[in-house]
């Protein structure tokens, strides 16, 4: 076994690259929105939905944006809105351009097929994009499926690929249900049998709802949580956010302990 | 990875008699994780020493987010000192750090000298640690840190009990939020230190403009990356004459010619903080830029140009 | 140009009872020469007051080249203070200043207590003059200058011995190379000064790679630009509680959300500096920045956001 | 007389502007020489030979040129070399783009035509620049003219519009005279009539011996000279060189004293 192998068994999971992609596709789906389909030059090693890459572009720190999809043993799929300086710079580069890339990056969610009736995907606006991943993921899973996905109103609205119950809200009522997306959760998580696990991404204030809701209902909840990263890969310690640890609170990196966690154990 | 040197020596950097890297080039402490975080992802061989973040006694778990913040030229932390504490450190990182093919430096700091002081009583029984750079120059700490940067003193009196301490690479961090740096160094290398390691971030805050907040919890916070190499420079420049041990440049460092800025004004070795963030692979870009650069100026080693520019 | 104001007071700011600026933008010593420089080619009813390059007792013809230099986040320079001395400044700039629409401020700066209370004399017979910003701060002179800067009983004398020889706006501006600011800023404004003003560059130097020398014919000069920002909004956000006296912000300011943040963090006022050499018009620009700002937030003064970070 | 004329007479010659203006044309000439016209949006003052404009482009500092000729009230023409970031950059740019400008600045030639038999240019590499425009407006001069031009080699030779005596010198004798353009000087001079005015513009080792040859055959000299400038209008006093004032050495501002200086004041 070589060093890194050990010292990987030790303390990292997952393999990760630094290394350059191709960018085959980049369009903008949905308001403000944006696909992008990112060949690797070189294998990309394997990934999990939750997981996410950093994108150098502009500036000190990278970027992180959740896997969104896989094609194969390279390519991959990000879904982004443009917010800021990184992400009008991504939205303007050409297909074919080349930018620097490091991934898959930290944890990601975690289903038992045998433990639960149903999944139920929470989506919040562009937190959808790690959840289309899992989606396609669950695709052979036999237990029942939901995707929740919430917009601000239709216009933002990007829907997953592939077959199972969608339903869409809108908080202006422009489609789908009138309300957030966990307002429609809590109408609809009734009707479902237990037990159910909870799979959310989006703003803090969903992330915190759907985690009530869940315990509510007492169904498991991982939630993928965004916070300002400056590596993306445990270096620097900047990412924290408060968990509830067995030995009491304490701070978790959301870069590599997340950015899915037990979302009971997150200390909003 | 075994202990053999794999450039031709035209890098090779020495600080002590016995404290020879095959690199010049160290990550900063605290940019690094603890030095094995990306054992998978780059090639560490690039690195002559390796360089742990702070270690305390005790595990701390830092300051408040947020922590960091981007600025257009830089960035600012308040970390805090976050670490596992000394014990866990030696206990879960030995197995890298016996393997690790350079030299092995632990960053330490502490609330009092008696703190410093047991910390390095600890690491003296593992024999995978080379030597130490204290941290007596962090600005995110309520307490100790910072008032021993900056009194020389306080900071002569601790580094002549570490040195007594300890016969290993002793290499002290100097703090750049001084009126005069000249007269710390010159009390560092008289209480017996092997090097002084400058800069420390500088004191920096932002203010999120959309909140009406300072965009660090703890308001201000240390100030790091391109923005401060020309302090860096400056405080080189202006240190080196003073000084006969080694000074190790740290400050903005973000590419070959970056490093041999810091060379030329005096650094016998260099430490890659922020460009780890927007380069992984910095270590590996700047050696290579280094070799070149040897091989186009026709010099036999890197050392040929410590300190020309004030010649 | 006629003495009267064109904003409707959004901008409006009071430094002292008797002393209100139309707008809270001034040019930053020394990069907007003597103020009448771009008198053709820019409109100058966007700055509040205007303010002189440093001016000493003597005329000086400055340091020797490089003076300059460009830097990835900003900019080096050891002008060395340059002027023409007060007797001719007053001889030939009357014209200007007594012309300008807003407050007129003379920086000046000596070597010992004398030469500034001379030059302090000689200005004050001129009613075109309507207050004085105190540099005590300059790196780049050999004598006087740093020492008052970086010794606060030192400058408690001066600014006391100058206070008591003006009744005019009298501002201080304040070095960030030293250990402690706020006890500087605090003797200052136990000495009578009306407001500080912060910062002035940082120590900095950089190396030309080609010419293996400093870039700076005197190695090491003061750092400005948009480097310098989160130097001086932290040290802004340290000293502003302290104090009961105005600070004026300096230090990178390039656009008017850098401005913004300035008063965020508890500036009454600005000023701008080196950005001037990227955009001449940049009074200008903030300017209209910030009126569109005070809209959009529906706040009737610029001076409601004064400091709204540290509440 | 309004206050900003009153300033202006007191100090300022020449009017100046910061306005926008649109890249007309960008064509590589000889080897990473480029010739750009640029139309200002408005009038362009009135300029004069020696005299340049700051374009601003990346970084801190705006970068200043020679104007190399003006067509009408708007347009204008310089010459660059390419040789850092932002000649690299201006030089990437398309017809049509908009840059930031100031100019004109500083202070040009001067030519009294009736106290001199001839006038003779001297020009290094990209310095020719600015006087191909003085080539252009002593067109009418009835004076005799010559044009002394070097280059390293003939890639980079380019050559003034016009009549007149074009003498051509390459450092590697691919094409004119085999040697500097002053060693070609120093040759030619002693066969033209007195007395002369030169003009001379290139590197600092060659306006330093085209002063030698001028004071040795007593002849007028101008040199535009060049230094490292922060702001190109007497703002900060950066650029100074060392002038041999009647009162003493001083030192002069290169962006608002010259570019154009009296070649026997400069002290080297
Ligand atoms: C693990 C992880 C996965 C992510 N996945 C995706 C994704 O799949 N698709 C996607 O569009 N975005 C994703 N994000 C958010 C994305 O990283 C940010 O939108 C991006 O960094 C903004 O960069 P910018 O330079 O364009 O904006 P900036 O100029 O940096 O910021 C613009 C505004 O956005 C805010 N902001 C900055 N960083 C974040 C952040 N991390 N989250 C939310 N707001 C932020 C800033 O405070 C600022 O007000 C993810 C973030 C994390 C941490
Ligand atoms: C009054 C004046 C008129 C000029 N006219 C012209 C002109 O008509 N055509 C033209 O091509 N150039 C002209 N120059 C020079 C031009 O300004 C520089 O080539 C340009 O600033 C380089 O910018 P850069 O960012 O591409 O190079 P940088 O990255 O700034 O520098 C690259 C290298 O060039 C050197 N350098 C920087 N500034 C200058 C300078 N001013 N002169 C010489 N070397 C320098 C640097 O030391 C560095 O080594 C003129 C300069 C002045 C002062
Ligand atoms: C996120 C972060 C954490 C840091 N933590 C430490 C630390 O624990 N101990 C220390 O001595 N320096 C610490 N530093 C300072 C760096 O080691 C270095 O001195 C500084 O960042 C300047 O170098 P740079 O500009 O290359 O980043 C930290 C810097 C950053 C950016
Ligand atoms: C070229 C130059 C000359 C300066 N000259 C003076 C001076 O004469 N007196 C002074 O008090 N400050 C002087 N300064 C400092 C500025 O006034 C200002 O404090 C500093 O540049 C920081 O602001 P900035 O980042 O906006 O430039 C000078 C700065 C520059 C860049
Ligand atoms: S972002 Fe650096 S440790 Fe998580
Ligand atoms: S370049 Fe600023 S004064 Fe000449």
């Amino acid at each position: 076994m070589s060093m890194s192998e050990k010292i990987r068994q030790n303390s990292l999971p997952e393999e990760r690259k630094f290394l350059d992609a191709i960018i085959e596709r980049n369009e903008c789906i949905a308001s403000e929105t944006y696909e992008m389909v990112l060949l690797p030059e070189i294998d990309f090693p394997p990934s999990k939905p939750g997981q996410f890459v950093n994108l150098y572009l502009k500036g000190i720190f990278p970027r992180p944006f959740s896997i969104a999809g896989r094609y194969g043993e390279k390519e991959f799929k990000i879904l982004y809105k443009v917010i800021g300086k990184n992400t009008e710079y991504l939205s303007g580069l050409q297909k074919g351009s080349r930018i620097k890339i490091a991934g898959p990056l930290g944890h990601g969610f975690e289903w038992k097929e045998k433990e639960y009736s149903g999944f139920v995907l929470v989506g919040g606006g562009i937190g959808v994009a790690p959840l289309f991943y899992l989606w396609d993921n669950l695709k052979n899973v036999e237990a029942k499926k939901y995707f929740f996905a919430g917009f601000k109103n239709s216009s933002e609205i990007v829907e997953p690929d592939g077959l199972g119950n969608i339903l869409l809200a809108t908080e202006d009522g422009s489609a789908g249900y009138k309300g957030t997306v966990v307002d429609l959760l809590e109408e609809e998580i009734e009707k479902f049998s237990s037990p159910l696990k909870i799979f959310a991404c989006g703003p803090g204030g969903l992330l915190k709802k759907a985690v009530t809701i869940a315990n509510r209902f007492n169904h498991d909840i991982e939630i993928a949580l965004e916070t300002v990263m400056a590596c993306g890969m445990g270096l620097c310690q900047g990412c924290v956010v408060k968990y509830m640890a067995e030995e009491g609170e304490e701070f978790r990196l959301v870069c590599k302990d997340g950015p899915v966690f037990d979302g009971k154990k997150i200390i909003f | 990875m075994e202990k053999k040197s794999f450039s031709s020596g035209l890098l090779r950097v020495k600080l002590r008699d016995d404290f020879i890297l095959e690199s010049p080039i160290m990550p900063a402490s605290g940019t690094f994780g603890y030095g094995d975080e990306l054992v998978d992802m780059i090639e560490l061989k690039y690195y002559g020493a390796i360089i742990s973040k702070t270690i305390t006694l005790q595990p701390r778990s830092g300051n408040l987010p947020e922590r960091i913040c981007e600025t257009s030229c830089g960035m600012l932390n308040s970390i805090g000192l976050a670490n596992i504490g000394v014990d866990r450190f030696v206990r879960e990182k030995e197995v890298f750090y016996s393997n690790f093919h350079g030299k092995r430096i632990v960053n330490i700091s502490g609330s009092c000298e008696g703190e410093y002081l047991e910390v390095i009583k600890r690491l003296e029984k593992c024999e995978w640690v080379d030597g130490y750079e204290i941290n007596v120059s962090c600005p995110n700490v309520d307490r100790g840190g910072i008032a021993f940067g900056t009194d020389s003193h306080v900071l002569r009196s601790l580094i002549g009990k570490i040195r007594n301490n300890t016969d290993r690479f002793l290499m002290v961090k100097l703090t750049p939020n001084v009126s005069d740096i000249c007269s710390i160094a010159v009390a560092v290398q008289e209480a017996g230190a092997d090097a002084v390691s400058m800069i420390n971030t500088l004191y920096g805050a932002a203010i999120d403009v959309e909140r009406k907040k300072p965009a660090l919890g703890r308001v201000v916070g240390g100030y790091s990356g391109p923005g401060i190499k020309p302090v860096a420079i400056a405080l080189i420049l202006k240190v080196k004459p003073e000084l006969d041990i080694p000074i190790v440049g740290i400050g903005g460092i973000c590419n070959g010619e970056d490093a041999i800025e810091f060379f030329m004004a005096g650094a016998s070795a260099i430490q890659i903080g922020t460009a780890h963030f927007s380069n992984p692979a910095v270590a590996k870009d700047i050696y290579n830029y280094l070799v070149n650069y040897c091989a186009k100026e026709g010099i036999s080693s890197i050392e040929k140009i410590v300190g020309v520019a004030l010649r």
